[in-house]
């Protein structure tokens, strides 16, 4: 298994530009359209309720019938709980969770249910259910409608997580994951909710547990997933006008990570920079940086560097969130930093 | 809080089932306690002792293929809902051939071939998990009902609540068992929870609400038989409220030094088990010899459970990489 | 649901206060959409239009140092219990003088000095927490009550049962006042709730439930100073269901497409700023120039406040460090 | 700041052996003694109950009174917002979560609201609170009773988190973590709760965020926390008959760790070794060993190992169970790859 070196922009030459929802409901119609299991519920969702804050399952109460999409009070134990059973039942329930950090209250049935279930019951029950879910830094949203909180579920064993950097990725990866045996969280963008991008072609399915080389090169290699992918394909792009050649990892799916695949470009480069979104302290670089730093000791022309936000809740104020969240500039610097 | 008692009373055969049933629990939960304590086995045990005959008397009431959501305390249901012998017994012991390979063990019971498709350890989280099971039924149409049976103290955390209003919103055919059986660890109901009753609180769900002495197996009965009929007819949730007791602990080594003596000897003098024999027997149902037998072949049954979960061997060591996600992995 | 309503109602000075406080709040409401919406402040924005007779009459019975757990749509509340226009104008434009240091924002607001100290973005987190501030009051005993607000979505969530539970349990001086402005986000009450109304659910707790129609400044006014006077007098907690309606939609932006357009126009045009207005002057409490003079010092101060919000410097990054722990970080 | 070397037995040669709740009982006594505003709540910890399950809380609320140590209902939430409300009214509430596991239907308090309250108020408010819960691998209790967390409160910008390795450390830095004016997790061991050790002297406090060179060594650093590093003693004494120096540090407080402590070991072996009880995967074991491969790149001899338990739900069986955790052996393995 090596990384899929694959154009993120559909075949045709001028792709249609959508907003992140269309994105999502994409893959959302695929699915519901060729498995009947495929069930959709989370707060506001249906049409009699405009479809989604975001719009992005607008239609599809209309089109596949009440039964299968379905608004709920606000219960996120219960929403999360009825697509663990219905997981059970033999159904792939996509359960969306408005934001991510209101993940907080229902990690019971993630955690304890969803993850364990199927090595709990010694492989007599599983539970193929998809958590669809958006946060991010930079609507000015503060410090409970913000934080990537990734890490804790790349933790627990049992759980896939994937976190897409692009609008053509978000569908090909929700349609897998959605069609994924296993409980997948998948953690969608505030900002590129509301922000265009390339769709992707109709069917697009994206593997889990594969990493995207974004870009190729051969100086040092940026690893990392979600939006920061896209500063450091902007920085890449940069430096190659400096004679810098950089990697660009996006790993699409943070757990299980393809190790190979950055092994591989690291071993390659000799030089490796981590980047997400989420804080850097105990983040999910920590894992990824160890790991690289075992496996090829002795391999490296410098240290691993790890860019991420900063160590604090999310602020507010402009200025305070800018701080706070990782950069360009950090990419950059960090970048430069293993080149000296 | 309603108490429509449409249903039938169960009849002689039944009574007689609920019996060999509640003698089952009986018998295999004595034997678990005898086991563990003589460190033949090594595992947490939440005895059933007491509430046996409230769970027989609802299990009767369910299909096989009906869904059962039980807890930690969940042997009784378990074996009423007919999660065979050797299975359990070679779970709790951690073993290959047990119902989970060894790995959920005594708190994760699962057998969906008997319906019980979900057994947990955290209070009260098996009672959103039973919408989903009744919401795919709901979706496929096929007539299945969910049953999640959860303790008092369960119905103060907001799982509970949740997942009641969820139930009641989505008219979904599940069956809340809230078995009460006044303790919760060594809190007693009434100094954990702000009102006089259980099924008092599906008013605010606007669910029929109904409380049952769970240990009179009559009434017991009939009002599983009632929810039953209600979920299966699409009429939606009920919650129902059986009072119980339980005779043992929390768990294997809890004294019950936080319930008054008395009370636990009221209790213990009511025992629903001999109860239910007299019953049978005064209304002609069974004779004492046909109960006796019955009560032999159990006890043969369990012996010959326990002996398998002690001659059966562990799992092998690469099973911890199995079953983790849905293809092998390096652990 | 109980409805002892034995405080007296308001009198004529206390209706005309509850009158400038809705004011305050429609104006600065109102003040806050066109800023946003012109772009010269970046902030997510909850209207608490039409709720804000609701708001008022509830905070005068509290005293100046009571606690209020409010939530994002908390504007109404806030200014009603006192937080200054200067602060909270600075909080939203982000800037180093708002109430938390621009760190907060709108979702956040807190100022302890007028017992706001705690507003939160998830549904239902606040009230728990209200019940740790009536805790520190018991155990003090102070005499300091809490009132929580929320919506009437939040009445759906494991956080409002656990806490209505406990603050029975423990009899603690606090208030679980539910506007129930009959939306959450899109969800109708009725799509969303399995029962009537909220104040029945308050029978779960073995506490008072009532209703009332938050709208009316005299009925609102006498529900909060009764349980006021309960809590106050160490009688435990009570749950207060307050009719009311929001005229804009859930947060700017929002159209407001899922209410049907009769049930919006009869809402508005029972608009309860007006209406309060025309009692006053029809009882002869304040002339129509008194309120006048009241309203038109709102809008200087309102305009003030924006000013100065707008002028004020942004925080220093180096903020970002502080507050993080009692010890300034490296972040 | 560096590493206080510090002997982990009371000063008296002969120290008393008490079972873990006592040692947990120690810390309360003293500092519901010391301050009025220390509050316990949690379920069943009253006298009336029995004073706790492990009998952690035995003879307080007599002592004290019902008004500062009480019983709850089944509610974490509840819990969790009354500490979070009482810490911000003055208190210094302690809440007792039964188990690790159960954090998980109360995290929206403990991470929106306890860790972020005195940042989002700008500095307004603050949230001196204490949570006591108990997890571990070894008593059978499966899946939904055995997870080692941390390395989610580790990520949480704005919370201590706590793991002691032994009984005296538990009552220093319990009581140190009740005085605290950050909110504080405190992780205690179901095994260590039945086991007896060395108790503390009377007063003892240890500070947070300070690491104890458990046992100096030259060759290789072995760092942790929690029970693990008794079992770093027990194969450093081991490897000590073959030569080999192996220093021990525990690093007792996980967020913030005592990065220069761990660093100045490091630095003077050269060799690192991380071990924790916790799943290896995306454990706090990442971020320490990126970390030390960051600030020591080119000084290291060896990669650095990581020692965890396995990357799945935890089994009953025992002989899953076993192979599950983390070993001396493990340790062991470890170090002397270390060495090649
Ligand atoms: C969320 C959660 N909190 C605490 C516990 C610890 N615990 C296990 S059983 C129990 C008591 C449950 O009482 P009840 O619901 O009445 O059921 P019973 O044991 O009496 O059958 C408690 C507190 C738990 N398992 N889960
Ligand atoms: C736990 C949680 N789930 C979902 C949300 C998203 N959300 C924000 S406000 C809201 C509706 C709340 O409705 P209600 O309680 O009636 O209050 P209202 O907004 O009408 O004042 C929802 C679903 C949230 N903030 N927290
Ligand atoms: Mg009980
Ligand atoms: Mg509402």
């Amino acid at each position: 298994m090596t990384a899929t070196l694959e154009a993120t922009a559909p075949a045709d030459t001028k792709p249609r530009m959508i907003f992140g929802a269309e994105a999502a409901l994409q893959a959302l119609d695929a699915a519901m359209g060729e498995d009947p299991t495929v069930l959709l519920f989370g707060e506001d969702l249906a049409d009699r309720e405009g479809g989604g804050v975001m719009g992005a399952s607008k239609g599809l109460s209309t089109k596949y019938g009440d039964l299968r999409v379905r608004s709920t009070p606000i219960s996120e134990q219960a929403i999360m709980g009825a697509a663990v059973g219905a997981a059970i039942a033999g159904m792939r329930p996509v359960a969306e969770i408005m934001l991510m950090n209101f993940l907080t209250v229902c990690m019971d049935q993630i955690v304890n249910h969803a993850a364990k279930i199927r090595f709990m019951s010694g492989g007599q029950t599983s539970c193929p259910l998809t958590i669809r879910t958006m946060t991010g830094v930079g609507a000015g949203l503060g410090g409970q409608h913000s934080d990537m909180l990734e890490a804790w579920f790349a933790h627990v064993p049992g759980l896939k997580v994937v976190v897409p950097s692009n609008h053509a990725d978000w569908t090909g990866l929700l349609h897998e994951s959605i069609m994924d045996d296993n409980p997948v969280l998948f953690v969608e963008s505030t900002l590129m909710m509301r922000a265009k991008g390339a769709a992707a072609p109709i069917g697009h399915r994206l593997p889990l547990g594969k990493a995207n080389v974004a870009r190729t090169g051969s100086d040092v290699s940026v690893i990392g997933y979600g939006r920061p992918i896209n500063d450091a394909l902007a920085i890449a792009e940069k430096l190659s006008g400096e004679g810098v050649s950089v990697e660009v990892i996006d790993l699409r799916t943070v757990a299980p990570w393809d190790k190979e695949a950055v092994l591989t470009s690291v071993a390659k480069t000799g030089r490796a920079v981590i980047v997400h979104e989420a804080v850097r302290n105990f983040g999910c670089g920590g894992e990824i940086a160890a790991t690289i730093g075992e496996e090829l000791f002795g391999q490296l022309k410098a240290p691993i560097r790890r860019v991420g936000s900063r160590n604090t809740p999310v602020p507010v104020s402009p200025v305070l969130e800018k701080a706070f969240a990782w950069s360009q500039s950090d990419i950059e610097a960090a970048i430069r930093s293993t080149l000296n | 809080m309603t108490s429509p008692r449409t249903s039938n009373a169960p009849d002689g055969d039944t009574l007689v089932e609920i019996y060999r049933r509640a003698q089952l629990i009986r018998h295999c939960g004595e034997q678990f306690l005898k086991t563990i304590r003589a460190g033949r086995i090594q595992a947490p045990y939440y005895s059933p002792r007491g509430q046996e005959v409230l769970a027989a008397a609802t299990m009767v009431t369910l299909a096989a293929d009906d869904y059962v959501v039980t807890i930690y305390r969940g042997l009784h249901d378990q074996l009423a809902k007919g999660v065979p012998l050797k299975e359990l017994w070679a779970e709790y012991a951690g073993k290959a051939s047990g119902s989970c390979k060894g790995k959920g063990g005594p708190m994760h019971i699962t057998h969906p071939a008997s319906g019980v498709v979900v057994t947990t350890g955290v209070v009260g989280s098996g009672i959103p998990i039973a919408n989903g099971l009744a919401l795919a039924s709901q979706v496929n149409g096929d007539g299945k009902i969910a049953l999640t049976s959860f303790g008092d103290g369960a119905t103060n955390i907001g799982a509970f609540h949740e997942a009641l209003n969820l139930a009641s919103v989505w008219k979904l055919p599940v069956i809340f068992l809230c078995q009460n059986n006044l303790y919760a660890e060594h809190t007693s109901f009434a100094n954990g929870t702000g009102c006089e009753n259980i099924a008092m609180r599906a008013a605010s769900y606007g669910m029929p609400g109904v409380q049952v002495n769970g240990n009179d197996a009559v009434a017991m009965y009939r009002a599983a038989a009632d929810a039953v009929a209600r979920a299966r007819a699409g009429e939606g949730p009920t919650l129902i409220e059986a009072r119980t007791f339980r005779f043992e602990g929390h768990i294997l080594g809890d004294d019950s030094h936080y319930i008054p003596k008395e009370e636990m000897a009221a209790a213990i003098a009511a025992d629903p088990v001999p109860a239910l024999r007299r019953q049978i027997v005064a209304a002609g149902y069974a004779t004492d010899e046909a109960l006796d037998a019955i009560e032999d072949r159990i006890v043969a049954d369990v012996a010959e459970a326990l002996a398998y979960a002690i001659a059966e061997p562990y799992p092998d060591v690469a099973e911890l990489g199995r079953d983790v996600l849905d293809v092998e992995i390096v652990p």
